[in-house]
């Protein structure tokens, strides 16, 4: 039942935080808000499933850190681009007053790029975490690192 | 209402200290848990008006000031960023450490300042 | 102890075999010392242009070095620069040209390697060169450096011997001494520039008034000087660093490096005449380096100590001459240095044959030199009296110059300089004849010609110019013009006349005669002496000082506690002690207001209720869940009370963070062993014991109390200034936007979101390095 | 305008792409120290413009002043920026060549610069406080490098106490806001002026409290010997080099530069609190067995160094704490990593950083004591003059005391020595040292328009 729960609960996530980006600037929420929409969805299944099969009800989880990078990379051009254009970072375009064309209440314009960057990195590195917190210890019986004698302090 | 947040910001960030000083390391984490929220409050406190939410505000009443609910917003994600590393490292240093042996580790210890104490011995004949 | 170590030198149960190696060693087998030539012949170069510059009248340079501090590279070849940089360098020659010869032995005693010549021959270059600095500087910060710079050179080169426990401590000592000392020397410096706005000596000399900073400074400068050649008190490391290769005493601790401090005393000495008591001082300091010097050295057995404590009672002549003052004792106090070196260095040198000769370095056991080595007699006899001051040496006329300066100071200064130079004359006759007449003790092997050469060349030049003094006289008197900035005349020469300096050197000659007579009762003064040196001499109070310090650092080290617990501890408690500190020293009177209760403050009042409740409970339980779930009590009450003010996004956030953390935490509860906590027990420092319950209790209350306190303190006091809020809701609506909260953390403070989540992203990999060595999934 | 953007984009970018990429492979390593050399290089270029034509600002997205962020690069920032990533570089390179021992190791290097950098060019109070957790999440992370039981502790204890501090910082921000209604420095410092005493002081102690927690001034030194002792040499010549730095810029860039009312209210306290950090950890530093021990409380006591000119004030007093903030972050670097190696050439480096700590010539470090002896003097506190003078002494016997033991008890012979290309990373850092202390006027032409910047903001 829970497991049930779970798998449908995942989806309808997805769509609470895609509504939370798009009013973003209109009403409360942002970027990390979804993210963490998101991710308490993806929690929620490993609760009920646990870590393994969590991971296989939903495979794709495994890209989460290409993820996070990509966020990461994201909202850093979508800050900096400007700087090509021979303006400080974070100007955004269209620029403060000029039209910006809307789908729905979704308003074109890059800041929006730089919210998804900001979701895509939270539920990346959260998926992260909870990945590695869920089972800490597959891993950890092993010394972190190779022996290595050169340059050891005496 | 100053007064009293102050008081809470206070208990918040003593008993945080309290926790801080425990022996049990999941203890410290939240210690630092229970000061991060004591952080956060004290930006909310901070606030210079409070009212209305700033949300395509009304100018006639007055607006809780968004500058430091950004701040708050802010602190609270690095806070949560903290908290899970300190959790993993606290988790970390409490398997290897039970994994090597209390002794084999304390002996570790003594040895490493037995090895020094004639070095020092050493260095003080030598340099008088 | 035994002095044997000390020298660095082969003991004497290893002479036998040593014997029959350096034989051959001795005649050819010796490798050549190429660096050691090319040291050599890079500072005989550096002579050649010293004396051909110093021909051409010298000039100065003076480059900028550092505008904003007005530090100049400024050098100057005048006649002081000149009579140091010739001294240096030209006793170089000789001190390295033996040093070939003398390393290659001494290595090949201690089964060493030849390549740690390297180790050794470029410090003496680059002493050389400092010491060429030295000389020629004009710039007090530029003197300090070089100054220093000798220092350096000077503890490479007594480590030599690195291997010995007591060369170590000798290098140590001498470093400590030597560098801290300079330290005053940088004080006067800085003191001379904040009052007179320039380091350049010749403007200072101009603008300097007689005061308390010119005295001050004077003083330093003095310390720093006298440290360096090793007078009383600070004169125990010189002895000590006897453990250094005789190369190296024969230069630095002769000629070279123990006269840089008075080479800063002649070239700063018009300042220091600003002052009597830097000048009496002087002369005490002088005086006493003397008389102790030159008793100790009388009773010395060691070679090369003999000679050392003969250094430190020298350089006391050419302090208290200083201390005199005036156009005769700058005079005076140059001719002094150079005829000193000269005899100095021939000396060791002979010292230094004498050893590598037959393995001994005791006068006791050593004698009738004489017949087997008749040159080094006759040269290191010419030295000697070349120290003494017996005529027809350049000695006799340092003597004459120095008796004349005495006589003009009183009759008490008379007396003393006879009493001075018949010191001498004992302690070095003694030292000659127990070398090179009486009884052989030890048979000496041969030992290569440039282990003689030296001291014959440098003997021949005591004589030559005790004949001919005209050179060292005219650099003498063109150093004393410096020295005393008035034009010096030095006319040193033989009067058959009853001129005082006569009647005086005759005294001085009949008393070291005495002394040499009757060794006995003035060896028992020296032996009293020295033992009241060791037992309350500045050697001791060295000793115990660093002793002291070891003690306390080790006591303290053992006190602290360098655990988690100890370590925050020291963080609230002193914050909560400055805390404290800022309340009291500023006015509170009417600073803090309680704030007033309207609206819906009442909702929040209860909530906040809630959160102390719950934190408390946190703080206080024992169970971790129960510290788990409280907190999130905690959570979810800030996120009403959130809501409440008028953030809804945070209200939001805090909601979806708070789960997160709840979610984490049971996760880690999970992942954490069930058994006995993990503790401090693991964290370096002792057990807790129950008591230390109560500390924590205390140290919680006081970071409490700090935070009541400072939060209070700034809520009280809101700004009057308009808050830039007003205008983020202002430009709201032209960033395309309604929720200020979130265009300000997207738009007009994109930046801190942006370092926000790279904050979360490092968080992220920081959990995969501990959990999974770094591996992201 | 650009040139400071560049500084900050590029170790940011390379940070985020280094992510995911195995860094225990060398190239991955290299990669990063070429990053950290763009990022040396922007610096350079930046500073260069800083020197020739003043401050470089500005506001992101073209809002006034305050409303966006203002990024503000100052000689002050440049300066403190270009040593901590000089740091860095050395540090890096020394474990590319040794090979990292873990996969994150050189991303997590490389955005501890982006976070440097960043808080060292911001001119804002608030993003000062993001960009110090993305340094400080850094070296939590870095601290525990190595992974053995040591390292970890360490960790913890690191983690710990700065996490304590960063909260503390985060509430006096919240104050400073309070009593400001600004987040822009120089508006802050403006505004200053009005506050009242008893909230300006308290919120003061607060700042300095956190930057004193990461300097590891006296009382507040404790988790400073085990962490420095317990991480790995790279690693603690990051912490001593590169990250003890935000606590000497923030007490300079906030103390004289926001509060400097209060400053001069503190002075005493300042002065006494330095002093007692010298002599404390100068005797400390003498007789201890651990080398990395040894250099962790002659951390301690060089710090002080910097507190006492701050507490003197004054344009010569500000000049001498920059100085010696630059000189004491390359010594202890060029020590750390000299110590954690063998072989030759490493002696000499030693020798070099030790005569820089003790402030003997030629090596850098006299050019900070004759600034110091500067600041006493002009200060006419003849206790100053001594304080100093024993610090030297005391630097001078226990630096000397361990290159002894290191190098001359026993000389290194029997041990495995270290790859050469270590060594002569380390020697090119000694060669640092020694030609600043030969040519030190681009130095000091640094420190003293760093001042003048300060003073700028004060007014």
């Amino acid at each position: 039942m829970l497991r049930e729960v779970a798998r449908l609960v995942w989806g309808p996530s997805l769509v609470v935080a895609a509504d939370l980006i798009v009013k973003g600037y209109n009403e409360v929420g942002d970027g990390f808000a979804a993210g963490v929409v998101v991710v308490l969805a993806t929690a929620l299944t490993y609760v009920a499933l646990g870590a393994s099969g969590a991971e296989r009800a939903l495979p794709f989880l495994r890209h989460a850190p290409k993820l996070a990078v990509g966020g990461l990379l994201l909202a850093l051009v979508a800050g900096f681009f400007p700087l090509l254009l021979g303006e400080p970072p974070f100007s955004h375009r269209p620029g403060p007053g000029a039209h910006v064309a809307t789908v729905g209440s979704l308003e074109l314009f890059t800041p929006v790029l730089f919210d998804v960057g900001v979701f895509l990195l939270v539920v990346g590195v959260l998926t992260v975490m909870l990945h590695h917190l869920a089972d800490p210890d597959s891993e950890a019986g092993t010394p972190l690192d190779e022996p290595h004698d050169a340059g050891e302090r005496a | 209402m100053i007064l009293a947040f102050a008081l809470a910001v206070a208990v918040l960030f003593g008993s945080g200290a309290y926790l801080l000083l425990q022996r049990d390391l999941l203890r410290v984490v939240g210690g630092i848990a229970l000061i991060s929220q004591a952080a956060a409050v004290t930006l909310i406190a901070a606030s210079l008006t409070r009212g209305q939410a700033p949300i395509a505000p009304d100018p006639s009443r007055p607006v809780s000031d968004p500058v430091p609910q950004a701040l708050v917003l802010t602190a609270l994600v690095i806070g949560l960023a903290t908290l899970a590393l300190l959790l993993a490292l606290v988790h970390r240093v409490v398997v290897v450490f039970r994994t090597t042996r209390r002794e084999a580790l304390t002996a570790e210890e003594t040895e490493r300042a037995h090895a020094l104490e004639p070095e020092q011995q050493r260095d003080r004949d030598e340099a008088t | 102890m035994d002095e044997h170590r000390l020298l660095g030198e082969p003991a004497d149960q290893s002479r036998a075999e040593d014997q029959g190696r350096s034989e051959d060693q001795g005649r050819s087998a010796l490798p050549v010392d190429r660096p050691g030539w090319a040291a050599c012949a890079i500072v005989a170069v550096g002579f050649a242009l010293c004396l051909w510059a110093y021909r051409r009248g010298g000039g100065s340079v003076s480059w900028p070095w550092a505008p904003t501090l007005d530090l100049r590279l400024s050098f100057s070849l005048d006649g002081l620069g000149a009579l140091y940089a010739l001294l240096a360098t030209g006793i170089g020659v000789l001190v390295f040209a033996y040093g070939t010869q003398y390393l290659s032995l001494h290595l090949a005693h201690e089964n060493r390697p030849a390549r740690e010549r390297w180790r050794f021959w470029p410090w003496m270059a680059l002493f050389a060169g400092a010491m060429v600095g030295v000389a020629t500087a004009q710039d007090l910060v530029l003197l300090f450096v070089f100054f220093d710079l000798t220092a350096v050179c000077s503890y490479f080169l007594i480590g030599f011997d690195r291997s010995e426990t007591l060369t170590r401590r000798a290098a140590l000592m001498a470093l400590l001494v030597t560098v801290v000392s300079a330290v005053a020397l940088l004080i006067a410096a800085v003191l001379l520039y904040v009052r007179y706005g320039t380091f350049e000596i010749p403007q200072l000399i101009d603008r300097a008034q007689s005061g308390t900073t010119t005295t001050v400074a004077g003083a330093l400068l003095a310390v720093a000087a006298l440290a360096k050649s090793a007078q009383i008190p600070l004169h125990f490391w010189l002895p000590k660093a006897m453990a250094a290769p005789t190369p190296v005493s024969a230069y630095l601790h002769s000629a070279a490096m123990v006269a840089a401090g008075v080479l800063v005393l002649g070239r700063v000495h018009p300042l220091l005449a600003r002052s009597d008591a830097v000048l009496t001082g002087l002369q005490v300091v002088g005086l006493a380096s003397i008389v102790v010097g030159g008793l100790l050295a009388l009773g010395q057995d060691v070679l090369k100590q003999v000679l050392a404590y003969s250094t430190i009672s020298q350089y006391g002549y050419v302090v208290v001459l200083y201390g005199i003052g005036g156009t005769t004792a700058a005079g005076a106090a140059a001719f002094y240095v150079l005829a000193h070196g000269v005899a100095k260095s021939a000396l060791f040198m002979t010292a230094g044959a004498v050893t590598m000769a037959t393995g001994e370095d005791r006068l006791s056991r050593l004698g009738g030199l004489a017949p087997r080595r008749p040159l080094l007699a006759i040269s290191a006899g010419l030295a000697a009296a070349n120290l003494a001051g017996l005529p027809l040496t350049v000695g006799f006329f340092k003597d004459e110059l120095f008796f004349e300066a005495m006589h003009g100071a009183g009759p008490w200064m008379t007396g003393l300089a006879v009493v001075a130079a018949g010191l001498t004359l004992g302690y070095i006759g003694r030292f000659w004849i127990l070398l090179f007449l009486g009884r052989c003790r030890t048979e000496p092997r041969p030992t290569p010609a440039l282990l003689t050469a030296p001291v014959v060349v440098l003997g021949v030049i005591s004589v030559v110019l005790g004949l001919v003094p005209g050179p060292f006289s005219r650099l003498a008197e063109d150093a004393g013009t410096v020295t005393a900035a008035a034009p010096v005349t030095v006319l040193p020469g033989y009067h058959a006349t009853a001129s005082a300096p006569n009647l005086m050197a005759l005294g001085a000659w009949t008393l070291g005669a005495l002394v040499l007579l009757l060794p006995g009762a003035l060896g028992r003064v020296s032996t009293l002496v020295a033992r009241a040196g060791d037992r309350l001499g500045p050697l001791r109070l060295y000793t115990r000082t660093l002793r002291g310090l070891f003690g306390i650092s080790g006591a303290l080290h053992d006190r602290e506690v360098r655990n988690l617990r100890t370590s925050v501890a020291a963080v609230l408690v002193p914050a909560g002690v400055l805390t404290g500190w800022a309340f009291v020293v500023t006015p509170t009177v009417g600073a803090l207001s309680v704030g007033t209760v309207r609206g819906i403050d009442w909702l929040v009042l209860p909530l906040l209720g809630l959160v102390t409740v719950a934190t408390v409970v946190a703080a206080v339980s024992r169970a971790r869940l129960g510290m788990v779930l409280a907190l999130s009590v905690v959570g979810f009450a800030l996120s009403g009370i959130y809501a409440l003010v008028g953030a809804p996004d945070i209200a939001l956030v805090s909601v979806l963070v708070e789960t997160t953390i709840t979610l984490v935490f049971l996760a880690a509860l999970a992942g954490l062993p069930r058994d006995a906590p993990p503790t401090g027990r693991f964290l370096p420092g002792p057990e807790a014991a129950p008591h230390r319950q109560g500390r924590q209790v205390l140290a919680g209350g006081i970071a409490g109390l700090a935070a009541f306190t400072g939060v209070w303190g700034f809520l009280s006091a809101p700004t009057r200034a308009e808050s830039i809020a007003t205008e983020f809701i202002r430009l709201t609506p032209g960033a395309h936007g309604r929720d200020v909260v979130t265009v300000i953390i997207t738009d007009f403070r994109g930046l801190d979101t942006l370092a926000e989540i790279t904050v979360l992203l490092i968080a992220g990999v920081g959990v995969a390095t501990l959990l999974r060595k770094g591996k992201l999934w | 305008m650009t040139s400071l953007s560049v500084a900050l984009l590029v170790p940011w970018v390379a940070g985020a792409v280094l992510v995911p990429l195995d860094g225990r492979r060398r190239w991955v390593a290299w990669l990063a120290v070429a990053a950290l050399a763009g990022t040396l290089a922007a610096l350079v270029v930046l500073t260069v413009r800083v020197v020739a034509s003043g401050p470089q600002q500005l506001v992101t997205g073209g809002w006034p002043a305050g409303i966006g962020i203002v990024l503000r690069a100052d000689a002050l920032g440049v300066t403190f920026a270009l040593v901590s990533v000089v740091v860095l570089i050395a540090a890096t390179a020394n474990e590319a060549i040794l090979g990292p021992r873990a996969r994150t190791f050189p991303a997590l290097l490389v955005l501890l610069a982006a976070g440097l950098t960043g808080l060292f060019l911001t001119g804002d109070v608030f993003n000062f406080y993001v960009f110090f957790e993305i340094a400080m999440t850094a070296s939590y992370a870095l601290t525990a490098y190595g992974g053995e039981a040591r390292q970890l502790r360490a960790a913890l204890v690191f983690a710990g106490v700065n996490l304590l501090g960063s909260f503390i910082f985060l509430m006096s921000v919240a104050g400073l806001y309070h009593v400001t209604g600004a987040l822009a420095m120089a508006d802050v410092a403006d505004r200053m002026s009005a506050v009242g005493a008893n909230a300006g002081l308290l919120i003061a102690v607060g700042f300095f409290v956190a930057f004193s927690v990461k300097l590891g001034l006296f009382p507040f030194h404790y988790w400073l010997p085990t962490v420095y002792a317990g991480s790995r040499p790279a690693v603690a010549a990051v912490l001593s080099g590169a990250v003890a730095n935000i606590g000497g810029y923030g007490l300079l860039r906030f103390g004289a530069g926001v509060f400097s009312d209060q400053l001069r209210l503190a002075s005493t306290a300042l002065v006494v609190l330095g002093a007692t950090s010298i002599i404390y950890g100068g005797v400390l530093a003498a007789s201890r067995g651990d080398t990395a021990e040894m250099l962790a409380y002659s951390a301690i006591g060089q710090v002080g160094y910097v507190l006492v000119a701050l507490g003197v004030g004054g344009a010569v007093g500000l000049a001498a704490a920059v100085l010696y903030s630059v000189v004491n972050a390359l010594n202890k670097a060029l020590l750390f990593l000299a110590a954690g190696l063998r072989g030759r050439l490493l002696a000499g480096a030693f020798v070099l950083g030790a005569l820089s700590v003790a402030g003997v010539p030629p090596a850098l470090g006299y050019i900070g004591k004759l600034e110091l002896f500067r600041t006493a003097v002009v200060a006419g506190s003849a206790a100053l003059v001594v304080l100093l003078l024993a610090g030297s002494a005391l630097s001078l016997v226990y630096m000397f005391q361990t290159y002894q033991r290191n190098f001359w008890r026993d000389d290194g012979s029997g041990k495995t020595s270290s790859p050469v290309a270590n060594r002569l990373v380390v020697a090119a850092l000694a060669l640092l040292v020694l030609a600043v202390g030969l040519w030190p006027e681009p130095l000091l032409a640094l420190s003293q328009h760093a001042v003048e910047a300060l003073s700028g903001r004060q007014g």
